[in-house]
């Protein structure tokens, strides 16, 4: 008879998935959680950048696209906390952790949007990292975040291409659209690099987590990816990677590029980010705000129970 | 054609407008489900007021304001980001902030079934465009309608603080009520929607006065304005 | 010996003052009270109409002059605050009086600012009825009112050509600029008309106010002067007034002109004009929001006094 | 020249933009004394942002963005009405919301000790015209400072929820404090004025970390600014 470590190692051996009755480590669960609502978290903050501009943006038909990407990233953030409540926590205490620094979310988020053109930077780079991010992640070992990325994943790549048309079209306008664009990409390049987190060296996690089949690939392949594929990119849109370290490398098949500033980026983490404050301050205010309402709902819900008994 | 375009104005300004509100809700309601659903109706409301200023371009081009030469921007556009708050011929009873989540649904409760009767009756209108807009609009407002009665039931029959919000919300909106019933010319199949809803709520229906100076338009209007065309207005050749 | 009512019916007969140490009627006391609250009051909430525009005004020299301009306002609250506190009531009692709704303020400011013309057009239009109302006030019966009177028509008559010239500018300006000012116009006429209080026939306190001296016209008086100094205005200034039947009358030696509707005005004063419930839940919020700041004040000068006694 | 200009021009941004979150206040201060005064300080700022403006604009043409043709607006309102967010120069540090009383007087007492004492040594720049508005704003700021510290110490030693409500405004405005500090490159003698105040009050000074991005703006200029420009802009060659 095998035992539920072995039963479990075998799954994941096999990249088979982990469903909610199955027995799993707790240092499983925990990591899991922890990623799920971090994903999650980062869902529902960064509807706050972009929502910054839907009552600005300029025209009806981006306005009606903003609006429904913003709503989509809702419904993720759904589907995610639903994922987690299956290892047994609640949205409400997931939500509490958020708003007590317990939980962290992506630190790109952190950084603020200052013209409609970063509406488009955030879908095509944002966008983009999140996807070579989560793309693996639709293998995860565990079953209910798979497929909660298999959605998300989908609906992802529609929003970066609807972020690069934006950036194409604002190309094709006047010069200070283009200036827009560029100085957009200037601001959000380097954060989005970070989004893949520190190099693997300073990244203690990760062996773990490969080896559950959390995380499917490192930090540095990620960002490597994510730069090979976004410098042709750059290319055809007609605006310049603020890198000057920027170059092919034929030897490696791969694109050499500048680090990071990291001490900005520990920065961010550890909440000194340009709008740590800000978002977390508009999460807890939406949060506190809608208190009575949840109260109202729960309350009309055990009365009507009541009544259908009676 | 005058007529028909007027009337299209008003029809796509009160939804282009209301849209706008109910979008200011976005990761700022009470639950994600909420979040989800507000927006879903303001998208709702942005396509039925796109459509309607389109036709109501088609069918007086004389509505459609100025342009500064050279600029792209197409007729929808230039009728939500190119005209000044007196040109815009939405009801003061959308124009208003949102107020807490009470007060958001009575709004959306008064005007989806104000809306919903008149988009019914719409339906065989003579100008086939205005006769489609409004049957495919009949679905979502009933949505809409239904969505907001729930809450109301729920805020009205859930805690002591969320049927007084409910109250102070629906006494908040009632005095504009009047007016969009008028401009919409509608009678009593709406009074007997809306007696229902409070009926089963157990709200009185609200004895409020009626507000004068519904020909002009009210403060908040300009300053909805000014944040919705700031970008477009900053660039006025801007391709979107 | 004459009587303390005797001393009293002397001076109001040879114009001097009552000064607040002197003896009183109780029916002069009140009628002062509700007459000078009512003025601070509509000094407070007209603020807010104009104040509207602040933070729009499209020129640095428009926003320069127009919060001088409401700071005024506030400065004229406050005298006529202090004021009305010679006769025994204090600035908070009259607020609560205010917001309880069992005091009134001027309804022109129940309507709405919807350009920037209206700043220009409460300068002239409004300003000008205030100032037929007041310029007879500064010979007002009561010392401290009648002195405050003097000190506020000074400077509305500079706000009154300040808006005078606004309109003047907007109207060398383009099209769109002399549209919005004649539109203003056509808004603010008959309220400011209204401004002078209903008909003579139907104003039953004009009689007694007058013999005490602390109203020195009847309202009809003062409406026709307004009109007969607003019409050449208007011709200089190149609007039309919205009032068909206005034209001079060479046997009056006046203007005639139309009825306001006295229904909308009564409405308005109901609490049904169109910002009645805005300006008051205004006053109301920003009463509210302060009172820790107040509660703070006074605690920190009790402190202080104790400490200095010590 | 055109560092004259870039340094005018912060000045001069950082005045128009505090300048206008200080109007915000006017109707809505805790009393008429208090509402006075904000106006008051609020005018004496716009003051010195024209100047200031008006010297950028001279001293470097090149700062002042291209008009519609036709357009009558003089340079200071070129630079205040026309110039998009991005190219604005003033600190993170003014752009915020104004959050409470407590928050007002917080970052007012830190903006005006720090303008003060870059003033008092601009007395004899080398630009005869910025020395003279230094000079001139030398006062102004004085009684700006003056009257912040005296609402801090108030504040601080009224009541307890003064006390916390003060403690929570300089926390909120303390982290970009570090950034106007050195745009104004001011240093010791700051911190001594500062610190006389917080031992005075029994408050300590905090400790919060530096937030970075200081080389860009917050979201809240653009939409500052959205409602600032949006007459102006909506009458492009308006005569005002």
């Amino acid at each position: 008879m095998t035992t539920l470590q072995e039963q479990f190692d075998a799954t994941v051996a096999h990249s088979d998935r982990i469903e909610p009755r199955d027995w799993m480590p707790e240092g499983y669960r925990k990591t899991l959680v922890r990623q799920i609502a971090q994903h999650a978290h980062s869902e529902i903050i960064g509807m706050q950048p972009e929502g910054n501009w839907l009552t600005r943006a300029p025209s009806l038909r981006r306005k009606a696209i903003l609006l429904a990407k913003v709503q989509d990233e809702a419904g993720h953030g759904l589907y995610l906390y639903s994922a987690c409540e299956t290892l047994g926590v609640s949205r409400l205490e997931l939500t509490e952790m958020l708003l007590a620094g317990a939980q962290k979310y992506s630190s790109i988020f952190n950084y603020p949007t200052l013209s409609y053109a970063d509406v488009g930077t955030i879908g095509w780079l944002v966008d983009g990292a999140a996807i070579c991010n989560q793309v693996p992640l639709c293998r995860t070992s565990y079953g209910p975040y798979g497929r909660a990325m298999v959605r998300i994943c989908k609906e992802e790549s529609f929003h970066q291409r609807q972020g690069y048309e934006l950036l194409t079209t604002m190309m094709r306008g006047t010069d200070e659209q283009r200036a827009m664009v560029q100085e957009s990409v200037d601001r959000f390049w380097w954060p989005a690099l970070m989004m893949f987190g520190p190099p693997d060296a300073d990244s203690p996690n990760t062996v773990q987590s490969m080896e559950w089949g959390i995380k499917r690939n490192t930090n540095d392949d990620l960002r490597q990816r994510f730069v090979d594929m976004s410098v042709p990119q750059a290319e055809a849109l007609g605006v310049t990677l603020p890198d000057p370290a920027l170059r092919w490398n034929d030897e490696r098949g791969h694109h050499d590029f500048g680090e990071p500033d990291w001490e900005e980026f520990m920065a961010v983490v550890k909440g000194n980010g340009p709008c740590n404050a800000q978002r977390i301050a508009h999460r807890r205010r939406a949060h506190d705000d809608g208190a009575w309402v949840r109260e109202a709902a729960l309350a009309f819900a055990e009365r009507s129970a009541e009544e259908s008994r009676a | 054609a005058a007529e028909l375009a007027t009337y299209c104005l008003l029809l796509g300004d009160d939804a282009l407008v209301l849209s706008q509100r109910l979008a200011e809700w976005s990761s700022n309601a009470p639950d994600l489900e909420e979040d989800i659903a507000l927006s879903n109706i303001a998208l709702d409301l942005l396509g039925q007021a796109r459509l309607l200023l389109a036709r109501a371009a088609a069918a007086d081009p004389a509505v459609v304001p100025a342009l500064p030469e050279g600029s792209p921007a197409p007729v929808e556009d230039a009728l939500a980001f190119f005209r000044d708050a007196a040109d815009f011929r939405c009801t003061r009873f959308v124009e208003g902030p949102n107020g807490d989540f009470a007060q958001t649904i009575a709004r959306l409760l008064l005007f989806a079934t104000v809306r919903l009767a008149a988009f019914e009756r719409l339906g065989d209108h003579a100008d086939p465009v205005l006769a489609a807009i409004a049957a495919k609009g009949v679905k979502e407002l009933t949505y809409h309608r239904d969505f907001a009665g729930r809450w109301f039931l729920t805020l009205a029959q859930g805690t002591e603080e969320s049927r007084r919000r409910l109250l102070a919300g629906l006494a908040q909106v009632w005095p504009l009520y009047p007016e969009l019933a008028e401009a919409y010319d509608v009678g009593p199949e709406v009074d007997v929607v809306l007696d229902q809803v409070f009926a089963v709520s157990g709200v009185e229906r609200p004895e409020a006065g009626r507000r004068v100076g519904g020909e002009h338009h009210t403060e908040a209007l300009s300053r909805l304005l000014a944040e919705m065309q700031s970008v477009a207005r900053a660039h006025p050749l801007g391709v979107w």
